[in-house]
């Protein structure tokens, strides 16, 4: 992959190709029709451009940005243009790309008209089907090139614009596409992420204020030295950020817009919000607290641990309880982000080595709960387990990668969760033994609620209502064939990923040293 | 012995032309036929303020070369700040003026003679006759031509005169809506009240300080502030009472009461426009009184403006959060709009001057281009007689797939007002409270985030409204329609979206230009 | 005698304005209270400018007397196309506007 | 310059005039009919005419009572005239509270300002001797052509935007062609032949006729005896000030039909009481 295309990195070519096929894709009304293939064409070429981003990465220089691109943006706010990826920033663009074209295919029937819209008339209402598709693939579109820009972003300023522009397609997604309850979830979801984005916004002035007589482009990240503040600035300034992250890789007690959202949205929207999305909270820790606020971040720690600590606990609690399989789903993650924070505010090379794989880990491993979530519910008509059982014998195939995904996420050796797992636990029994231990209680209760949810749906005698449900479909197979291949791999081979990932961690550690202590 | 005081013609060209499109915008209304009249009024409104645009940026060339200066006798200042706000001002204007102007079905926003009684078969007869009150133009010329000389006025007098001219015309154009009469006329007399009202206070703060400094010139009084022991009070009442004025003119709690009823009974067009200009107009000549006059006072006076910066934003975001009606929605949304401008104002920071011009900017391009939709947006009874705005927020229900375009633009506005990022709204926020970070007012900063957190849930609710909801069917058989006009409307909302796209992603040109806008002349 | 009588009384003039402003309902006696308040400036101006020995506070006042003037034309009009729709001059009557 | 010298006598001036202006002033607050509002402030307005001859402000002085009490006021009184309805005031608060609130703030304004003019160390006063040393007419016009020639000019707009306001607001246009006296007789009567009402044809019935009421708040009397609501003028009957006329059977019952003279007729003032 050159260095730059045009005078552009390749990032800005990544950013701009789905960002202008969407506003093409909606804006034209002859190719709504062809949304849907247009859409998944685009994204695979965006994969493949990713692929190529990753094939030019320098891996013997990975904690280093690499395609950088820095022009002046507004320079009245000392921002700027500035993009370039390190490994963290790489793989999660990997990531991104890989599950915008399954959430597409995975998609491909399930944006139908909304009922009460009049279906008499058949060209209008073709008309509207057209248009429905052609606006979310166009959402999607646009999320994924936001998605692309946020890791690429090497500018605070930049990121936050980023980060709150965010917001807004994914509202849409929910709002108009979510199920019966889309708006109560949307505007939750909105609200808190606005909330936090605001608090974080008044960071960024703060910032920008500190940062006014410390050289003309304060904002950029690649200055290696942090700005000098003082330490109650610098502490206030922190907790703006990471409130607004906490938020966003939902943490206890600011997670509760979650399970609303992922009950509501549709699979593929729920897909690449916790799978993708929320990671940009954990990646803003990682990429901007600590680099920024090394000090408030080492004070804050043993407080973030302990949160960390009770997310991981109480997600696995409430997702016991769940008895909506989405909502079940979300409350694992809660536990799962809990520890990946647990990972990054630890201090230990290790334990933030094992964060950084986790995040990638559990965007695999979510994705695939939620997409073989999403055709199980599709199919049987509700989200709610007890209506289900048996349905090993009836759909093998569901019942099948649904195990696979579940025991990746509990950490099973050999799948995609068991690494970063290990790793966070090490990293945190070699700092504090009894973090660790209360963290082993999550691995125990993620194996509790994974199977009993397994044995809830799929296993004992079969339900009567769903007795002829159709198993997987050609397009279904795909999209999970591709989520389980990608989690043994990364399950057996994750020497690629550690690679590309370690040095970054030893590099952040830096910022950081010592952790709790 | 008498001299005759020396007037620089040339620097006055932009007052010059607007004045004089007005004065000849009342003979046209004596020898123009009817029939032709309202289109040579709008030409030449138009071409007024278009002129008056091309004399500001020719005037601001030569500041730029030559600097600042004073005119006609120290009564006004031909000055970075004066000559960035009139700008803004006129480019307000312009829009404002197309959606003024703009006619659906035949008929413009305006009563067709406003002498007629509201239901009187006379108004009737007027209506089918396709009477028209054209002296609407001429009156917004007159406005503007106050809201011009506001910003550059340098002494008390003027400012004065300059309130009065811009406000007179704006209390008639409130009375003149062609439904809701009772509703439209109600408006203008709370307007002209609690605006003459104001200004009374305004006068008195004005002899106040005469009384303290033997002047009312702005420089004369800077001059005075720290040098005289003894009449601190009077000079820190008399400050305080034209600031109250002032206050009262850009909406500022506990000064806002006429807000919500002006904006909802005025014609919307005409709501758009005052809303948008007067803050302009209002707020710059808040900027260079604060910033010139008390500098010296800032203890005396902080608690006084930090209170009603609070208050302005937490009452502005609260009420508005409770509203119904979509004009009174937007009229809470800009007390909280005023509320985050104080804080430039408060900030004393050299960028605050600059800061407060883009944020209104910012403001008024949504603002025009939202009450130029809303102005679209009817209702229809049964019979599908369209017949007044549709100004219930549940009127406005599903209007997003019935209008896509219209309700896309009308999201983006309220993202713009909401401040999201990548919109004009945002940058404007950004310059503002980087500002007041810059002038110590942190503590404002924090509530007046906060203060945007609670303000986006109801720009949220009506972008939810609009998208999300299915429209409401009535008992009665009526419903929600969008009429077309000439097209000058869509004009006015197309500049002003792109306009908020464009300073939202690509601020720094105009930012660049409002950074060398940072100090009054003296 | 000094002149701070003359300010004393404009200011306990300016404050009845004001009071008639606030509680009277009929929007004519509220606009002769904002008469009054600007009358209660211009005596303050007056004597201001025979303290300063200085007359341009008599002229500030005499432009404030040629502005009420306007504004009464104005303000009266709205008044008077307000009766002939509704037969009242009361703020308070058929106050259609929300508070 | 020299200090100034206030007379005794402008001091007495002072004393009588101050706390009868207040007293007018008060009537803003107190006063239930807005007639004796509007006289009060005329007559506040005199006073600080007064006031402003006292301090060497004539030309003000003379424009004081040419401008506020010769046309502003006087324009209140047309307008209370042609408006008349509701002249008088109910005193009852719609906002409980709201008037102690005005009250208090308003009385804190009072003893605000007070207390900034009476406890400013202001400068000694300097009079306008050399000021108006040609006169004071020509001092102000040097001034208002020098100094505030700008304002000046601007108030030219402010005039023709009143002149423009009023107008829009009040000026009809005539819609149809002008009806004239001729034509609406011939109107009339082509109505009356082909068969119309006969009482279009002939003028309305004034009030108070037939004798026994000749006010004119007493409706008139048709021939069947009833009475004719628009014999009495608008304005009055907006006001509710019309009287309510016995009926025609209680006055038959009474022994005094309409059109015939009272049992006690009565006379000059009388006639009061035996309505009540």
């Amino acid at each position: 992959m050159p260095q730059d295309i045009l005078g552009q990195s390749p990032l800005t070519v990544l950013v701009l190709v789905p960002a202008l096929v969407a506003a093409v894709v909606w804006l034209v009304p002859p190719l709504r029709r062809l949304a849907r293939p247009i859409g998944l064409a685009t994204s695979l070429v965006v994969l493949a451009g990713a692929v190529a981003l990753a094939a030019g990465f320098d891996l013997g220089a990975a904690s280093e940005t690499q395609y950088l691109q820095t022009n002046g943006w507004i320079p009245a706010f000392g921002a700027s243009y500035a993009v370039g990826v390190n490994g963290l920033g790489l793989t999660m663009i990997l990531l991104a790309t890989l599950l915008v074209p399954l959430v597409i295919v995975a998609g491909w029937k399930e944006v139908t008209l909304p009922a009460g819209v009049a279906d008499d008339d058949e060209s209008a209402a073709a008309k509207a089907l057209a248009y429905r598709q052609a606006g979310w693939v166009a959402l999607v579109l646009v999320l994924e090139a936001l998605m692309i820009a946020v890791f690429a972003a090497r500018d605070v300023f930049l990121f936050y614009v980023l980060f709150e522009a965010m917001l807004i397609p994914v509202y849409f997604l929910i709002g108009v596409y979510g199920g019966p309850n889309r708006r109560y979830a949307a505007i939750k979801f909105l609200l808190y992420s606005l909330a936090g984005g605001l608090l974080m916004l008044a960071a960024v002035v703060g910032y920008f204020f500190v940062g006014t007589d410390q050289g003309p482009q304060a904002f950029l990240l690649d200055g290696a030295q942090p700005l000098a503040m003082p330490y109650g600035t610098e502490l206030a300034l922190f907790l703006g950020f990471f409130v607004a992250f906490a938020v966003k890789a939902p943490m206890w007690p600011v997670h509760t817009w979650l399970p609303d959202a992922a009950q509501q949205a549709p699979p593929g929207t729920s897909t690449l919000l916790v799978g993708v999305l929320d990671k940009v909270g954990t990646f803003g820790m990682i990429a901007l607290c600590l680099p920024l606020f090394p000090e408030a971040s080492r004070a804050a720690a043993p407080v973030i641990i302990v949160l960390a600590l009770v997310s991981i606990i109480y997600g696995g609690l409430l997702a016991i309880g769940q008895n909506d399989l989405m909502r079940m789903i979300a409350f694992t993650s809660v536990s799962h982000f809990g520890f990946i924070v647990l990972g990054i505010f630890v201090g230990t090379s290790t334990a933030m080595t094992g964060a950084m794989i986790y995040m990638v880990a559990h965007g695999v491993s979510t994705a695939a709960m939620f997409l073989v979530g999403g055709f199980l519910t599709q199919r049987g008509g509700t989200q709610d387990m007890s209506a289900y059982g048996g349905m090993q014998r009836v759909t093998p195939l569901i019942a099948g990668t649904f195990l696979v995904s579940g025991l990746a996420s509990l950490a099973l050796p050999g799948l995609s969760g068991f690494v970063p797992e290990y790793l966070v636990l090490l990293g945190t029994f070699q700092h504090a033994p009894w973090m660790a231990i209360v963290a082993v209680f999550g691995v125990v209760l993620a194996a509790l609620y994974i199977l009993l949810a397994y044995q809830r749906v799929f296993t004992g005698p079969p339900s009567t209502t769903h007795a002829g449900m159709p198993d997987l479909g050609g397009r279904e197979k795909v999209v999970m064939g591709v989520l389980v291949a990608a989690m043994l791999f990364l399950g057996f081979y994750p020497a690629p990923v550690l690679d590309a990932l370690t040095p970054v961690a030893d590099a952040v550690s830096t910022f950081f040293v010592g952790g709790v202590a | 012995m008498f001299v005759a005081p020396h007037i620089e013609w040339a620097a006055l060209t932009p007052v010059l032309i607007l004045l004089g499109a007005a004065v000849i915008g009342v003979l046209v209304e004596a020898f123009v036929p009817r029939a032709s009249r309202r289109l040579v009024q709008l030409a030449l409104s138009a071409l007024a303020v278009a002129g008056a645009l091309v004399a500001v940026t020719w005037r601001w060339t030569v500041v730029q070369s030559s600097g600042p200066r004073e005119l006609v006798a120290g009564a006004l200042r031909e000055d970075g700040p004066a000559l960035l706000a009139q700008a803004v001002l006129l480019v307000l204007s312009l829009l404002a003026l197309l959606v003024i102007a703009d006619r659906s079905r035949g008929e413009d926003g305006f009563a067709p003679t406003a002498a007629a009684v509201p239901g009187s078969e006379y108004e009737d007869q007027a209506r089918r006759a396709g009477l028209a009150q054209t002296e609407v133009f001429p009156l917004t010329m007159f406005a503007v031509t106050g809201m011009l000389v506001f910003p550059a006025a340098a002494d008390l007098l003027t400012m004065f005169i300059a309130l009065e001219v811009l406000s007179l015309p704006l209390y008639l154009l409130a009375g003149l809506a062609r439904y809701r009469r009772l509703l439209s006329q109600e408006a203008s007399l709370k307007y002209f009240l609690l605006g003459a009202f104001s200004s009374a206070f305004f006068l008195m703060g004005l002899a106040l300080l005469y009384g303290y400094a033997g002047s009312v010139r702005l420089d004369e009084l800077a001059v005075a502030v720290p040098a005289m022991a003894g009449m601190d009070g009077l000079l820190l009442a008399g400050s305080a009472l034209v600031i109250v004025g002032l206050l009262f003119k850009v909406g500022a709690v506990p000064f806002h009461a006429w807000t919500p009823d002006v904006y909802q009974g005025a014609p919307t067009s005409v709501t758009g426009f005052m809303a948008a200009c007067t803050k302009v107009a209002a707020f710059a000549a808040l900027l260079r009184f604060v910033y010139v006059v008390t500098p010296g006072l800032t203890w005396d006076l902080a608690p006084f403006l930090w209170t009603v910066a609070i208050l302005t934003m937490v009452v502005g975001t609260v009420l508005a959060i409770v509203q119904t009606d979509m004009k009174r929605t937007l009229a809470y949304s800009s007390v909280a709009h005023a509320g985050f401008l104080l804080l430039g104002v408060i900030a004393l920071d050299e960028r605050g001057i600059g800061g407060v011009i883009f944020y209104l900017l910012a403001y008024g391009l949504a603002t025009v281009g939202s009450f130029g939709l809303v102005s679209l947006v009817r209702t229809k009874d049964a019979d599908g007689n369209v017949t007044s705005e549709a100004g219930h927020l549940s009127e406005w229900a599903g209007l997003g797939r019935r209008s896509p375009v219209l309700a896309v633009s009308f999201a983006l506005f309220l993202l713009s007002f909401a401040g999201i990022p990548l919109t004009a709204g945002f940058t404007g926020k950004f310059a503002v409270f980087s500002a007041a970070v810059a002038g110590g007012a942190w503590p404002l900063v924090v509530v007046a985030v906060l203060a945007s957190a609670a303000a986006a849930f109801f720009y949220v609710r009506i972008i939810v409204l609009m998208f999300f909801t299915e429209p409401p069917v009535a008992e009665d058989g009526s419903s929600t329609t969008v009429v077309r006009t000439e097209g000058l409307t869509a004009v006015a909302v197309v500049v002003c979206a792109v306009g908020t796209v464009l300073l939202g992603v690509v601020p720094s040109a105009i930012l660049a230009i409002t950074a060398q806008a940072s100090k009054f002349l003296l | 005698m000094s002149l701070v009588n003359y300010l004393v009384l404009a200011g306990i003039l300016f404050a009845i304005g004001s009071a008639a402003v606030l509680v009277r309902r009929n929007s004519i006696v509220a606009f002769m209270g904002v008469e009054l308040m600007l009358n209660a400036a211009n005596l303050t101006l007056v004597t201001f400018a025979r303290m300063h020995g200085d007359l341009s506070g008599q002229v500030i006042a005499f432009f404030v007397m040629v502005v009420a003037a306007a504004e009464v034309v104005i303000g009266l009009a709205i008044i008077v196309s307000i009766f002939r729709t509704r037969g009242s001059a009361s703020l308070d009557d058929a106050s259609l506007l929300k508070s | 310059m020299t200090g100034l010298t206030i007379s005794a006598g402008e001091g007495v001036l002072f004393w009588i005039l101050a706390p009868l202006m207040v007293l007018g002033a008060l009537s803003l607050l107190f006063a239930r009919r807005t007639v004796h509002i509007a006289v009060s402030i005329a007559g506040v307005m005199v006073g600080l005419a007064v006031m402003y001859i006292a301090n060497e402000a004539t030309f003000l002085g003379v424009a004081q009572v040419v401008v506020y009490t010769g046309a502003v006021m006087m324009l209140f009184v047309f307008v209370i005239m042609l408006v008349g309805v509701d002249s008088t005031e109910s005193l009852t608060e719609t906002l409980r509270g709201q008037r102690w609130l005005a009250a208090l703030s308003a009385l804190g304004l009072a003893i605000l300002l007070g207390a900034v003019v009476t406890r400013a160390v202001l400068p000694e006063p300097v009079g306008l001797a050399a000021a108006n040393a040609d006169s004071n007419p020509v001092a102000v016009a040097r001034l208002v052509f020098s100094d505030f020639v700008f304002a000046f000019e601007l108030t030219g707009a402010l005039l023709i935007t009143a002149a423009v306001g009023a107008l829009s607001l009040t000026h009809r246009v005539r819609l149809g062609i002008k009806v004239d006296q001729r034509t609406l007789a011939e109107a009339k009567l082509k109505r009356y032949g082909a068969g119309g009402d006969a009482t279009l044809v002939v003028n309305r019935p004034g009030p108070g006729v037939y004798a026994r009421h000749n006010s004119a708040d007493m409706p008139a009397v048709d021939a069947a005896g009833n009475p004719v609501e628009e014999s009495i003028t608008t304005v009055l009957r907006v006001r509710g000030q019309e009287r309510e006329l016995p009926s025609a059977e209680e006055l038959a019952d009474a022994g005094h039909p309409y059109g015939s003279p009272a049992v006690e007729a009565p006379t000059g003032t009388q006639a009061k009481e035996i309505d009540a």
